[in-house]
This record gives C-alpha cells, structure tokens and sequence, in this order.
C-alpha cells in the first residue's frame, strides 16, 4: 500500500466534500413538497436521468451554451471543467493499468506520478503520459484565460467580471495553484527521474539541468494537495458549490421541477447552482446602457444566499428576461426575482392569490373575506354579450392612434366583438404582479374576470403584452387570449381582412412581455412580412432588446429610461428603416421620443394598410397634400 | 358637557405645518428625489386609471404627504393600480410609481403592518 | 349666463362683492369659517364665477354657504377687491327666495332666525330683548346671567336704565308708531315676503321630514333645527 | 415689535370725527348686557366732556343682525337706516354717532353703496317715503362711540383718578385691545389707524397708562359670526374662535381686555366660563380669568365711576383682580345689591 | 456734430444709451440723481438666473462709460423738460437750466415699498425683511434675525405690491418669482438643513433658465413652494412670525411659524419720473410707468417728439432686457436728429 503523509490534506476537502455535497442533496429533497419529490423519484428511474447525463455531459462540461454565445469564455469553463474532468478520469485508468494493485484510494489517481516516478519510459507508456500531458496542457490554456479574465474582463469578450469576497479570493487562488503545482510537482519528479512527456518531461529536464529536482519535487506534491483540499473545503462557502448543485439541479429540472412563486428547496438549488459565470450581466441593458453594475441577477443570487439585504437589488431591473434566456445553468432568473419582490409578505404569495374563485375557474365566488380591499370602488360592469372581446388595456388608452387601429380592424373582421374597456376600465394587474403586490393584482384579476366572462365571448384581444402576459399566466377565463398580432395573423389566414402592401422598409422590435415573456415571435413578423418589406436586424428572438419603458423597474429615473430606449432604437435603426415597427403601446410611447425614425405599433400598420390607396396614387402630390389636410 | 350647552368645541381644520408628521414625505424625497419636482399641474390626476372610477388623485396625494397630512392618504394611496399612465404624463419626470410604492412602504414600516 | 346668474347679478352686494378672482385664497386663508368648517370661500367664489348653473344650484342647497360668519375679514385683504362675504349674504338671499335654504341643515336653521331675531325687530324694535335670552336657551351665558335674567327689570333701572318704559334710554318701550312704521318699511320693500318665504319652506321641509311645525318657539322641528349638528361640518 | 412702523401707518388714518353736536343711537346688544356702558358713555360726553348729545326715543333697531343673519333683505335694512337717518335730520342733527359697531359698519356700507349707485339711493328714499312719508339727509358725520371717546381720550386722561397701571410695581397693565370686525375690516379708511392696526383703543389705553400687547391672533374674530352663534348648534363654532384668541394671547400674560363691539366682550367674557366648564382650562393671572370690558367701562374706571355703577357685576369672569391691581376703591358688598339709585351721580357728587 | 444729448438717469438704461450716443460722436450729457450710477445694480449681490456676481456687470459699465466720452453730472436730479423753439430745456433741483437736442428718459424703478402692505408688517415685526434688505445680508455673509440667531425657517413672499389692487398696482412685475427663486436657494447655500417655504399665486419663469433654476430649487435644494397668497402675518412673543395662507390646492387654511420672513417688492415707476412726468406733460400709463408712444413699435418713444424712453421707466425689465431696451434708443435718436436736420 503506497502512502505518504502529504496526500492527507486532499484526502480531508475530498471526503468533506463529498459528505458535504450528499448530506446537501438529502436536506434540499427533503425540503421539496411531495409532489416533486414523486416527479423526482420518477425521474430518477425514467428518461430523465438520461437526459440529464446528456445535458451533463453538454453544460456542465462543455458549456455548449456559453460556447455558443460567447467561445472564448466558454473555452475558458471547458478547459477547466472538462479538462479537469478528463484528467481525474484518465487519471483514474493509468492508476489502474499501471498501479501495482487494483482498486486504489482515489489519492493514487491524482498524484500518480509521485507513488510512479519510473513510469512513463517505455512506449505505451510514454504514450499515455504524452495524453496526460496534453490534458494538463489543456487545462493549463484555460486557467491563463481565466486569471487574464479576472484582470482584463474585455478581453474574454465580457464587459464586467463578477466582484468577490474574501474568501472567494482564497478559494479561488487555491483553484489557480492546483494546476501550476501540479505540473510543477510533475515535472520536478519527471526531471529527477528523467520521466515525462513534451511538457512535465521537458520542464522537468530544464529544471535538473541546474536544480536539486527530487529535493524540490516533494514540497510541490504537497503544495498541490493542499491546494486540493482548501479548495474543496471552501467549496461550500464560495460560488464553487455550483459544481456540484448544479449536477442535483438538472436532475430535479429535468424531472419537471419549477420555481413556482414561493421560495423553497428548487429556487435554493438554483441559487446555489449559480457558477457567477456573469453571462447576466453581460446582456443587462441597465449595464450596457447605464452602467449600473450591482443589481443583475448574479448579484441578486449571490445576495440571496448570503441572505443580504436585496429589496433594492431585486426592484431595480427591467423584467425584460434577457439574462433569464441566456443563463448557462437556466436558472429561472425571472421566478426568483418575483419572490423576491413579493417578499415574505404572506398575503403576496400565489398560494393564497388564488384562494377564491380562481381556484374554481369561475367568477363571482371569489372569497373576499381574508384580506382587505384596495379597489372596492370600482362598480360592477354589465357589458354586452360578444364573440370577441378586446381589452385595450391603460397604456393602449394613452396611444389612441393604436386604439383606434385595434377598432377598425375588428370592424373590418366583421366579427362580433365588444371594446370592453371602452371608457377606461380597471388595470390588468401585471403592474401590480412586477411590484410584488399580488395580493392586489389579484383583486384586479377577480374584477375583469367577473367582466369578461359575462360577454360570454371565446377570444379575448388585448392590446398590449403587458395585459397579454397576465391574462395568459394569471387569469383562468374559458376562453382563449390572444395578443392583437396572433388576432391579426388569425384574420389574415381566414381572409377576413385584405390588406394592401405598404411599400416600407420596416425593423421590428420584439415587445419583452410578448416575445421572452410569452413566446409570441412568429405572428408579428408574419403579419410584418404580409404587409410590408421586413427587414432583419441582429437583435431578434430571444436576443431582442428592452425599450427601457419596462414597468418592471420603479428605481430609474426618465432620463435613464431615455437612455437605453435611444440606445436599443440605434441598434435597431442602424440601416434606417421607414418604420420601427413594434407591437407594444409602452415600447411606441418610448421609442417615438428616442428616434427619428418612424415607430408604429404593427395594428397601426395593418389599420394603414386597410385603406391603402394604390400605389399610383399614393404618389400624386394632390392626394397627398389632401391627406395631410385631413391629418 | 355637550349635554349641558348643547354643542361641543369645533376643532381647527387647518394645516398645522409645525405639528404634522412629515417624515413619510422626506423618506420618499430621499429615496426618490423627482417626488420634490412635481409642480402640481393635475396631468397624473387627469389621466388616472382609478381617478376613472373615483375621487382619488396623485396630486392631492403628493402636496397632503408634504405637509403631513398622512391619513388622508394613507386612507387612499392602495386605491392606485400601479398603471403607470401618470408616469408617462408626467411634464416634471416625476417617478409617480415608485412615490406611491415608497409611501405605502414608509406607511408599512411606520404602522408595522400592511396599511 | 344662466337664470340663477342673472338672478346673483340683482343683488347689488354681488356686484360689489365679485370682480374676477384669481384664486389666491387669501380669503380663505383668515376666514375663522374655513379655520374650522369644511369650508373655502375661495371655491365659493370660483364656482359663482365660472357661472355653471348645476354648480350654483347645488351651491344654494348646500351647508357650505351657511358657514359663513359674515366677519368680512375677506374683504379686507382681497387683491382683486372682492368681497366673499358679499357674495356668500347674495347666495344666501337667492337661497331663501327660491326655497332652496330647507334643503341643507344649516339652511334650516334660518327659520330659527327668523323667529327669534325676525321677530323680534317687528314686535319689540329691539333685533335682541333681554326678555328672549332664557338661561334655558342660553346656558352658556352662565350662572350670573341667571340672576341677571331674574332680576333684569331692576338692574338695567338701577344701573340707570329705562326698562320698558316712555321716552329716550336703555331698553325703554319703543313707541307703537314707530313699531308700525318698521312693519311698513318691511312690507314695502320685501322684508315680510322674505319672513313668509322662510316659513312657507320651512312647514313643506317639516311635513316632508314630519316633525311637527307651529308658530312657537317649541316644536319638534324648531327644536330640531336649533339643536341639529350631524358632525359632518368640521373635521372629525 | 416696532412702534415707530405702527405710528407711520396709524399717521396715515386719520379719521375725521365732529366734535360737538351728536346724535345718538343705541345698541339691542348693548342694552341688554352692557347697559352701564352706554350709560356710563352720556355721562361721560354730557358731564365730563359737556357735550351736546341727543337720544331720540323714536330710533330703533338697525336690523343689522337681522340682515347678517340673512334674515331682513338688503333693501328693508336699507330703509330703516334711512328711517334713523330722517329722524337725526328731523331732529336737526348731522353727526351721527352709533353705539353698536355692527350698525357703524352697516351705516358705513350703505352710505358707500350709496355713494357708488346713487339710483339705489334714490330707490330707498322713494320706499321710506311710501312706508312713512320721512325724507332724510345722509349724515355729516359718522362716526362711532368709541371713536369719540378716542378723540377726547387725554381730556378723559386729565381729568382721571386712577391709570391702568399696576399700583404694586407701577409696570402699566398689559392690555388686550379687540376691535369689532366691522369697526374697520370693510372699510380701513372709516376706522381709525385702519384695519390692520387700529388704533382707536389702542389709543385709549396708551393715554391712559396702560400698555397694549400685540399677538398673533389680534384680528381674529370674536366667533360671534350672527347664526354661528344665534343658532345653538352653531355654537361649537362661535367658542373655538374664541379660544382661538385665547390661547394665542396666553404667552403674552395681559390683565384685561378691552373692546369697542357690543358682542365680542359678552362672548369673549361668557366663552372664558364655557371653555373653562368643557375643557377645564382657564386664562388670565393664576387662573382667574382674563376680565373683558368695554371701552366705556375703562373710562369710566380711570375716572373712578363706581364699578357697580358700570354694571361690572353683569360679566360672568369677575373683574376685581384687575380693579385691585389698579387700586380701585369698591365695594364688595354692593356687587348684587340692586334697589339703589344713582344718587351720587345725580348729586354730581362723582367729580372731586 | 455739436448736438447735445441729455440722459436723465444713470442706472443701466441711462449708461448703456449715453455711452453707445457718445460713441455716435455726440455731446452727452448724463444726470444722476444720487452720488453713483449703476442704480439698483448696486443693491444686488448676485444676479439670476446665472448667480453671477452683479459686481462684474458693474465693472462692464465703469468700462463703457470711461471708453466713452459721456460726461456725468451726479447728485442732480432734473425735475422738468421743457420744449424751446428747436429743442429742449431741462431744468434741476439746483435751479440750474441746461439745452439739448434730444432728451433720454432713464429714471428707471423704485422698489414697492413692502410696508404699504401693512398687513404683512414690514417695519413693524422685527424678522419681517424685503428681498432687498435679504441682498444686504447676503453680502454682509450671513443672514440674522434681529436677536443675531440665524434663522432656521425661512419663508418668500411673492407678488407684495404687484398684482394687488389693493396697493393700486394691477401689473406683474415678472422678475420677483425667480429673485425670490435665486434667493431661496442663496439661503439653502449658506445654511442647508434651514426649511425655505416659497409662497406663490403662479410660478412666472419666463426668462431664459429661470424654470430651470425652479427646478433646482425643488430638486437640489427641497425647498416648498406653497400656492397661496400670504393674508396676514403675526409676531408670536419669541418675534417669530406666524404666517396665514390658503394651500389652494388643497383648498384648506395653512398656518406656519417662521423666523424670518422675505417680502419680494414689486417695481414701480420711480417716485423722480413720476414728478418728471408730472412736471413736463409726460403721459404715463395706468401702471403709472412712462407711456410709450406705441406698445409694438415705438417702445422708446415717449408721448413728446425727440423725449425718448430707456429701460425699467417704462415696465419691469431684467437687466438683459433693460440693456436691448436703452441700445434700442440710438438709432430712434439719429433718426430724430438726421430727420431734424
């Protein structure tokens, strides 16, 4: 049995680490309610557990989705994830195949070279050790692109690098020495011994030429396990806990685990899975346009898991879901910020918002007596009966143009429809949810709930993706929401409305609660497409950019919202289009006072369209100056 | 005594600066300076979706809060929706949502409880 | 402008009293009524001049033209020259003449008015006579008014008073001539078709609220609107 | 507080008051709580000042009250005050002297009125005619009772026997001087020293040794206001502007208070007794309350009437604190005793 | 050219037109009431919207007037204009009677004086001061009650002696709103943690960078603009002042003590010009400010051919204003006197 005295430090963080990470595992399943822990159970014996080895194997070592928006950050997590892993693993084998004995303590793998100083001569051998070389190598490239990220973010293509604590900094160079005193140990102990390949071995040899290298190799060895196991025990104090949480975490999410509203077990896996990678704070508009630095969600994790205070950290965000999109770990960034801003306020949480009615789908029985009223003022609304209901919403009320395209479009449908709140009606309530007041949202809820079922209608057409998102999340109506472009695209493909095309070059501008916060991409750039010339721009999908005017923030001031709607309308202007087209009255209002160009709302664009006289026309003077008469 | 004159003493009906309680409105001041920008001009007020249905106004709301006179609001601030056309109305750039999120807030820490 | 306008524009205290306010609320500011009433001449005085007949009507039914204590303080400091009390003595008349005072309690109240210092101007020549101040209707005169009442006759003569008697002095007998002479000036220039007004509303509002309603000084509804205070004029 | 600031303003109102030859009209309020005032003011005009004054027994009320207690429309007050003025030319006087401040300030408004619609003059006149035949003059003068006094205030001043100064330091009293609302507030110029600082009492006191205090809520009104106080549920109102008062002059510790309205020293006395009943809170030196008087009683007073004779014992917050600190002989005895004449003043005995 | 020009006031107006006159090559003559020129600007410290110091406009004026050849005569006022054959006669308070061509009017404005406003007892109250008096003490470093304690709650009136029919003055003076503005401020300057109430009928920010020097007020210095006309004042037994107004947008009585309390005088036409108006047939608006003989386009002409008009003799200007107002004058001037011939 080989052994020296210096293997122990390792041998305490392993063992530490190990029992630390278990024991966290069984209080985190613990803690989760039973139907998770039955989702978690099945999927541990069901497809899910291959699934998650897969998403494994492709995030946790790989960094396929760091790789793919950012390669030489992802290299970077590669090299030391996968690197490292491969090391171990290899390790492990030229222990086994070369070991005097079988089944080793698993010290004999990392420190291989100490207990084998002879090997390696031979061909196969040599062979195996120019591998393990390679390997180092590897891993050894990453960790110089991460200790130059640590000091110039830029260069890795990030704009800001996460701040630490003390003893991140511990952690972290102790991360940094394993590898160095690794080949250094290696490469002493391969020049005593005249052993190892291209790098340990010529290292090695240089080192001989002029130093005692046996004498040297020992201290090292030891530097290295020490460096081992301060890192692991620090593990569970430092972000480094992600490696391990975030193998638990793809488990649970890939059994169908959610955040939910209510904070508990999952949303605490997530936060403690969170790498700090600063993937966030890299596609923050609050960063990029502003420069505020200290509220993206890698901060707001790492304020929740050192419990600090963070009502200001989780208020000051736009809600636009971009980092939410792009988080390597895909932690529901979006759910826990809400749980934060709900608060430990009980009455704010989704459990008891859906108390009343909701929970039996059906108005009128709400149960009104287990908290106070905010908005018993409002009158009971008796509205007619209709197939199609459309809810302008307030900020559709504050562009009448937009209004007023919604209205002449459904005359055109020819459909049977009822402008419901015609006269201002009551807010939908998503305002209130992005505050963290759900207890009122929910009253709002209950108020157009009971309204809109009496039409007894079966779609129901807002005007704004704000309304859209929480009719959709948070209402239960039997019948079916539309935001107005999926209702557009609807007449369209049944030929009730005809359209003229608009000869404009038109960009469109992805509103966040319709394209990240409900998936609705297609229908507007269809309709787009339809009735004018849609041009491509680089910030489409999930990469579209926040108009700044986002409800979700209340701590930045108009000047600051100014300055991310002209930066994000640059962007999206650069080949200056005729019209900024978007689909959202809030993205309208703030991009018309940030561009030069044209911003329509795309139901202003089809209402155009309605009457568009042909194009001849459309170039004589007469008409037009007859048209600005009108205007 | 009533009783016995038939009447009680009226009590005074003015704003006594020096006695009320001003602190909710320096608390919101200081956190968001654009509450001391705002001119009075009615544009939150005309536009309010809540002000559709019922006497509440912001800019009654913001002057009571600056001379103290809390209860009046602390009565009314949760009948906002949070809509934010006030916001978008605003000629001062005054931040109105955070000003009513603010004020129920300080009302919240200073009663210990939800208002 | 509206018939209520035009009627506002007779009263010659109109005239004098509204030139255009530019609602500075100095008025309001040492009005002792605003002090403790729900009350703002200045709003008063707005409403009157935008001209708005619904406003004005419902300014003629309201409590808030009878908290005005006719002080005209107002009129001391109004940059524009107005006079609010003015104006609030011309509400009030229009008020009454269109039976419109029955609708508010304060209005109510007129009839008290009425019967006491009304009354008395006609019967005695005296706006007030000792003989009406009882300690049962005015406790807060305290208990020396008590042996002042009881002993009035002889006091005012002892502190050289001619009480109730012929010729010049102190609470003497004013002449039956004269008292017919007052009942003719108010016959000829509206003073009786006001009192007849007051109590011709009065006994409608006091069939409608049935409170009994006779010529005397103690009724269910004189008792009501002399002692009736529903808390909802000042700050609670 | 500057006085030379005060003197500039007072020196911008001087107000025109005849000096002989006055026709008198009484007060309703005055002569039934305070009928040794006036009183007490004919013996002051007719044997200390020997001047012509005349009462006529057929004048009669002004109606003011009825007219702010929006009772007696415009027009009628109107013509009764025209009543009173023919009456005063019948009698072939032009200075017209009321006793009540409501009525000066009445008379004021009407003559101003007057002056700017004389058409409504002539309507008024046209009405006293068809009632009874009268015509009228408008008066010479007009002036107020307090007003007078005011003018022969260092006559009175030479002639007095005691000073309103406090006999046991020879500091002069702190005196609260409270003007009627309607001495001034309509028409500044009709009052002397205008209507921010007027300066008819403040004058009285000055000459007579006292020393008037100046605080905040000086203009108030009584709280008087006609039906906030005729109407017993209006009451409530008509005290707490009272207490107003009170409690704005409490810091500055005054002796008494003088007035020149025939309501606000019946409310500023009776108001001291209510609040004192409700709210268990007194004023005035060690709690004895603030003594209220009438011009004419300080008069009287300083030229050592007897304060019985002044009708003193009418007040509801008792005055003898304040007599005694100016040293003024009365006594106790006598306060209630009624059936005794005024023998001495008959006898002209009063003046040494 | 041997014309004579004859300046009657050596404030702003009267500096600017006499020295661009004489630098047209004509004898001008200027008289000043007092024993310096610069007028009012000598009463002011620092200058909005800009807060700069006036010292340095004063020093623009010593330079113009000593590159120019304007000759004045100082501790002289002129109290009549008088029309000869071909031209004009002054004559002065020392008798004397001098010839011109031309007469400039630039007797400029008085300040209101804030104790016709007696209700605010400006003279009386010991800590009742006017924007002017506030100046003063700006420049003395430091601002003091009458007890020598600086005080910790100041309080603005606007509009004393303007907009008030009161006072028989119908006009805005138009430059009291962001004086008392500037001042406000200068107060937060020297004492931040004092409270400074402004109380106003309307915020009248016409000027170039007045409302933004508002805003500042309310953003960087919090201080409280009340709106409603001050009714009266009182003096409590400590000599602070209790102040009774209407916040009108709340349409309830407000009642506030303070320790020191700043009226902003209004402009009226100086007492001098009104006596010049008087004396020579001038005629004069109902503002009592000199008439120009047409409001749009003879602002400088007065009711009498070749009396011309400069400056605040004619409506409450700023010193900008007043500047363009007396340099307006020259070529009205030549003309007259190329037309005269």
């Amino acid at each position: 049995m080989q052994f020296d005295i210096f293997v122990i430090p390792f041998n305490i963080g392993l063992y530490f680490i190990l029992i630390y990470s278990v024991t966290r595992c069984i209080i985190w399943f613990r803690d989760l309610s039973r139907q998770d822990k039955l989702r978690l159970q099945r999927g541990f014996f069901g497809r899910a557990f291959v699934q998650s080895l897969r998403e494994i194997f492709m995030e946790s070592l790989i960094h396929r989705k760091i790789l793919r928006s950012n390669f030489r950050l992802g290299y970077m997590h590669l090299s030391l994830a996968f690197g490292w892993f491969l090391l171990i693993l290899f390790g492990t084998i030229e222990a086994d195949l070369f070991g005097v004995k079988h089944l080793n303590p698993p010290y004999k793998a990392i420190f291989f070279r100490f207990f084998n100083p002879e090997h390696g001569r031979t061909g196969f051998e040599s062979a195996y050790s120019f591998l393990m070389d390679l390997i180092l190598a590897f891993i050894l490239s990453g960790l110089l692109l991460a200790v130059i990220k640590r000091f110039y973010s830029q260069i890795v293509g990030m704009k800001k690098a996460t701040r630490l604590k003390v003893v991140d900094k511990i952690a972290l160079t102790s991360l940094w020495m394993i590898f160095p005193s690794r080949l250094l140990a290696e490469s002493l102990t391969s020049g005593a011994y005249a052993t190892g390949s291209f790098l340990t071995g010529s290292i090695g040899y240089w080192f001989a030429s002029f130093l005692p290298a046996a004498e040297l190799a020992y201290p090292f060895w030891w530097l290295y396990s020490i460096s081992l196991g301060t890192f692991f025990i620090l593990m569970p104090l430092t972000r480094y806990m992600h490696i391990p949480t975030e193998l638990f975490l793809i488990f649970m999410r890939n059994s169908g685990i959610t955040t939910g509203d209510k904070a508990g077990s999952f949303s605490e896996v997530q936060t403690h899975a969170c790498s700090s990678c600063g993937m966030c704070i890299d596609v923050c508009q609050l960063n990029s346009s502003l420069s505020i630095t200290h509220i993206q969600s890698a901060y707001l994790i790492k304020a929740i898991r050192h419990n600090n205070e963070i009502s200001e950290i989780a208020h000051n965000c736009l809600m636009c879901g971009r980092c939410d999109v792009k988080c390597p770990v895909g932690i529901e960034l979006m759910p826990i910020r809400m749980i934060q801003r709900r608060g430990s306020d009980a009455e704010n949480t989704f459990g008891n918002i859906y108390g009343g009615y909701l929970r039996e789908k059906r108005p009128g029985s709400a149960d009104k007596s287990n908290f106070n009223h905010s908005y018993d003022f409002v009158p009971a609304q008796e509205p007619e009966k209709a197939d199609v209901v459309f809810f302008a919403g307030c900020m559709t009320h504050l562009t009448p143009s937009i209004k007023n395209s919604m209205l002449k479009i459904l005359d055109a449908s020819g459909l049977r429809y009822t402008f419901i709140d015609e006269d201002g009606g009551v807010c939908c309530g998503r305002p209130l949810m992005l505050a963290g007041r759900t207890r009122e949202a929910r009253e709002l809820i209950n108020l157009n709930s009971e309204m809109i079922s009496k039409t007894g209608a079966h779609y129901l057409v807002t005007g704004c993706p704000i309304c859209f998102k929480v009719f959709k999340e948070s209402y239960y109506l039997d019948l079916e929401v539309v935001h107005h472009t999926q209702f557009i695209k609807m007449l369209i493909d049944d030929g009730k409305v005809k359209m003229n095309f608009l000869h404009k070059r038109v960009v469109y501008h992805s509103p966040c609660d319709l394209g990240r916060g409900s998936g609705v991409y297609e229908e507007p750039r269809e309709i787009l497409q339809h009735v004018a010339m849609l041009e491509h721009t680089s910030f489409e999908d999930e990469n579209s950019l926040c108009c700044g005017g986002s409800l979700g923030n209340m701590n930045i001031n108009s000047f600051q919202k100014r300055k991310i709607a002209t930066d994000a309308a640059l962007k999206l202007t650069r080949d200056n289009p005729d019209i900024l087209a978007t689909a959202c009255p809030l993205c309208k209002k703030t991009f018309v006072s940030a561009t030069s160009v044209k911003v329509a709302d795309i139901s202003e664009i089809v209402a155009e369209s309605l009457n568009h006289v042909n194009v001849k026309q459309e170039h004589s003077p007469m008409l037009n100056s007859a048209k600005e008469l009108v205007k | 005594m009533m009783d016995k004159f038939g009447f009680s003493i009226s009590k005074g009906r003015q704003i006594n600066y020096e006695s009320n309680d001003r602190s909710i409105a320096e608390y919101i001041s200081e956190k968001e300076p654009t509450f001391r920008l705002c001119i009075e001009c009615g544009g939150c007020s005309a536009t309010c979706t809540t002000g559709n249905f019922t006497s509440f106004s912001l800019r009654e709301i913001n002057i009571l809060l600056k001379r103290g006179e809390n209860e009046q609001v602390k009565n009314n601030i949760r009948k906002c929706m949070l809509c934010g056309k006030c916001s978008l109305v605003c000629p001062r750039g005054v931040n109105t949502r955070n000003v009513v999120t603010l004020a129920i807030q300080a009302f919240h820490n200073s009663a210990g409880h939800a208002v | 402008m509206g018939k209520l306008y035009e009627l506002l524009e007779k009263d010659i205290r109109f005239e004098e009293g509204l030139n255009a306010c530019m609602n500075c609320g100095v008025c309001t500011a040492i009005c002792p009524a605003a002090e403790f009433y729900n009350y703002d001449p200045r709003r008063i005085v707005d409403i009157v001049q935008s001209g708005d007949e619904n406003e004005i009507e419902k300014l003629l039914k309201s409590e808030e033209i009878w908290y005005c204590g006719e002080c005209m303080s107002c009129k001391t400091r109004c940059p524009r020259g107005n006079a609010p009390g003015l104006v609030i003595m011309a509400l009030r008349g229009l008020s009454q003449d269109l039976g419109y005072f029955v609708e508010s309690e304060k209005g109510r109240q007129q009839l008290a008015i009425k019967r006491t210092v009304g009354e008395s101007i006609l019967n005695t020549g005296y706006c007030v006579f000792i003989d009406m101040v009882t300690p049962a209707l005015h406790p807060e005169q305290g208990p020396n008014w008590e042996w002042v009442y009881e002993n009035r006759a002889e006091l005012v003569n002892r502190l050289g008073g001619n009480f109730k008697g012929d010729g010049p002095g102190i609470l003497r007998k004013i002449p039956k001539e004269t008292l017919d002479e007052l009942k003719k000036i108010f016959e000829v220039t509206g003073g009786l078709k006001r009192y007849e007004k007051i109590e011709f509303y009065s006994h409608l509002k006091a069939e409608e609220m049935n409170l009994e309603l006779d010529e005397t000084l103690d009724n269910e509804y004189f008792r009501n609107i002399y002692t009736t205070n529903n808390g909802s004029h000042t700050k609670q | 507080m500057k006085l030379e600031g005060k003197k500039a303003i007072w020196s911008e109102y001087q107000k025109e008051i005849a000096d002989d030859r006055y026709f008198y009209v009484r007060s309703c309020i005055r002569q039934n709580f305070f009928p040794g005032s006036e009183v007490a003011f004919l013996r002051i005009m007719k044997d200390v000042l020997k001047k012509d004054i005349y009462e006529h027994p057929c004048h009669t009320t002004c109606s003011g009250i009825g007219y702010h207690g929006d009772v007696v429309p415009v027009e009628t007050t109107m013509t009764v005050v025209a009543r009173q003025f023919a009456i005063m030319t019948e009698a072939g006087y032009t200075n017209y002297v009321p006793s009540c401040i409501t009525s000066f300030g009445l008379y004021t408004e009407i003559l101003e009125t007057w002056h700017h619609f004389p058409e409504i003059k002539e309507r008024v006149q046209e009405n006293l005619r068809r009632a009874t035949g009268r015509e009228f003059e408008i008066p010479e003068n007009l002036a107020h009772a307090s007003d007078i006094i005011f003018k022969f205030r260092k006559e009175i001043a030479t002639q007095a026997k005691y000073r309103l100064v406090n006999k046991y330091t020879g500091e002069p009293l702190k005196v609260v001087d409270h003007i009627g609302c309607h001495y001034a507030k309509m028409f500044p110029s009709k009052g002397v020293g205008g209507a921010e600082y007027p300066y008819v009492l403040a004058g009285m006191v000055e000459e007579w040794g006292g020393q008037v205090i100046d605080y905040p809520e000086r203009r108030h009104c009584c709280g008087f206001g006609f039906r906030q106080y005729l109407v017993q549920a209006n009451r409530g109102f008509s005290v707490a502007c009272s207490r107003e008062k009170f409690e704005s002059m409490a810091p500055f510790r005054p002796d008494m208070i003088i007035t020149n309205c025939p309501g606000c020293p019946m409310f500023l006395d009776r108001w001291q007794y209510v609040i004192g009943e409700m709210e268990g809170k007194t004023y005035g030196p060690n709690g004895q309350g603030i003594p209220v008087f009438t011009y004419e009683e300080v008069a009287g007073l300083v030229l050592g009437f007897d304060p019985w004779d002044l009708g003193l014992q009418m007040h509801q917050t008792s005055c003898e604190p304040v007599l005694d600190k100016i040293g003024i002989e009365y006594d106790p005895e006598e306060k209630f005793t009624l059936n005794k004449t005024l023998a001495k003043a008959k006898k002209g005995k009063i003046f040494v | 050219m041997d014309k004579h020009v004859i300046i009657i006031g050596g404030g702003i107006a009267g500096l600017e037109a006499g020295s661009k006159l004489s630098g047209q090559g004509y004898k001008v003559s200027l008289y000043e009431k007092s024993n310096r020129t610069g007028g009012h600007l000598n009463d002011w410290y620092k200058l909005f919207p800009d807060r700069r110091n006036s010292s340095e406009v004063i020093e623009y004026f010593k330079k113009i007037v000593s590159d120019s050849g304007l000759k004045i005569f100082q501790d002289t006022s002129i109290e009549r204009i008088k029309e000869n054959g071909n031209g004009f006669s002054i004559y002065s308070d020392k008798g004397e009677e001098v010839e011109a061509d031309v007469i400039v009017i630039a007797t400029g404005f008085d300040l209101f004086k804030s104790s016709r406003k007696e209700e605010y007892g400006y003279g009386i109250y010991d800590n009742v001061i006017s924007s002017s008096d506030l100046e003063a003490m700006f420049r003395a470093g430091e601002v003091v009650r009458s007890d020598g304690k600086h005080p910790k709650r100041t309080g603005f009136v606007h509009c004393v002696g303007s907009r008030d029919e009161k006072v028989g003055n119908l006009y805005c003076s138009k430059l009291c709103c962001v004086t008392a503005v500037k001042q406000a401020i200068e107060v937060k300057e020297l004492d931040p943690d004092a409270k400074v109430y402004c109380f106003y009928m309307d915020m009248r920010m016409g000027g170039a960078y007045y409302e933004e020097l508002y805003r500042e007020a309310q953003e960087e210095w919090g201080i409280s603009f009340i709106r409603g006309k001050v009714s009266e004042v009182g003096e409590t037994i400590d000599n602070n002042l209790i102040v009774k107004v209407e916040d009108t947008l709340l349409g309830r009585p407000l009642k506030l003590e303070l320790d020191m309390l700043v009226l902003m005088a209004g402009m009226e036409m100086s007492e001098p010009g009104e006596k010049l108006a008087k004396a020579s047939f001038l005629k004069t608006g109902e503002n009592k400010f000199f008439a120009s003989a047409d409001h749009h386009f003879g602002s400088n002409l007065s009711s009498i051919k070749g009396v011309f008009l400069a400056g605040t003799c004619t409506m409450p200007m700023n010193i900008t204003e007043t500047i363009s107002h007396a340099r307006a004058v020259v070529p009205d001037v030549i003309d007259y006197l190329e037309k005269k011939g």
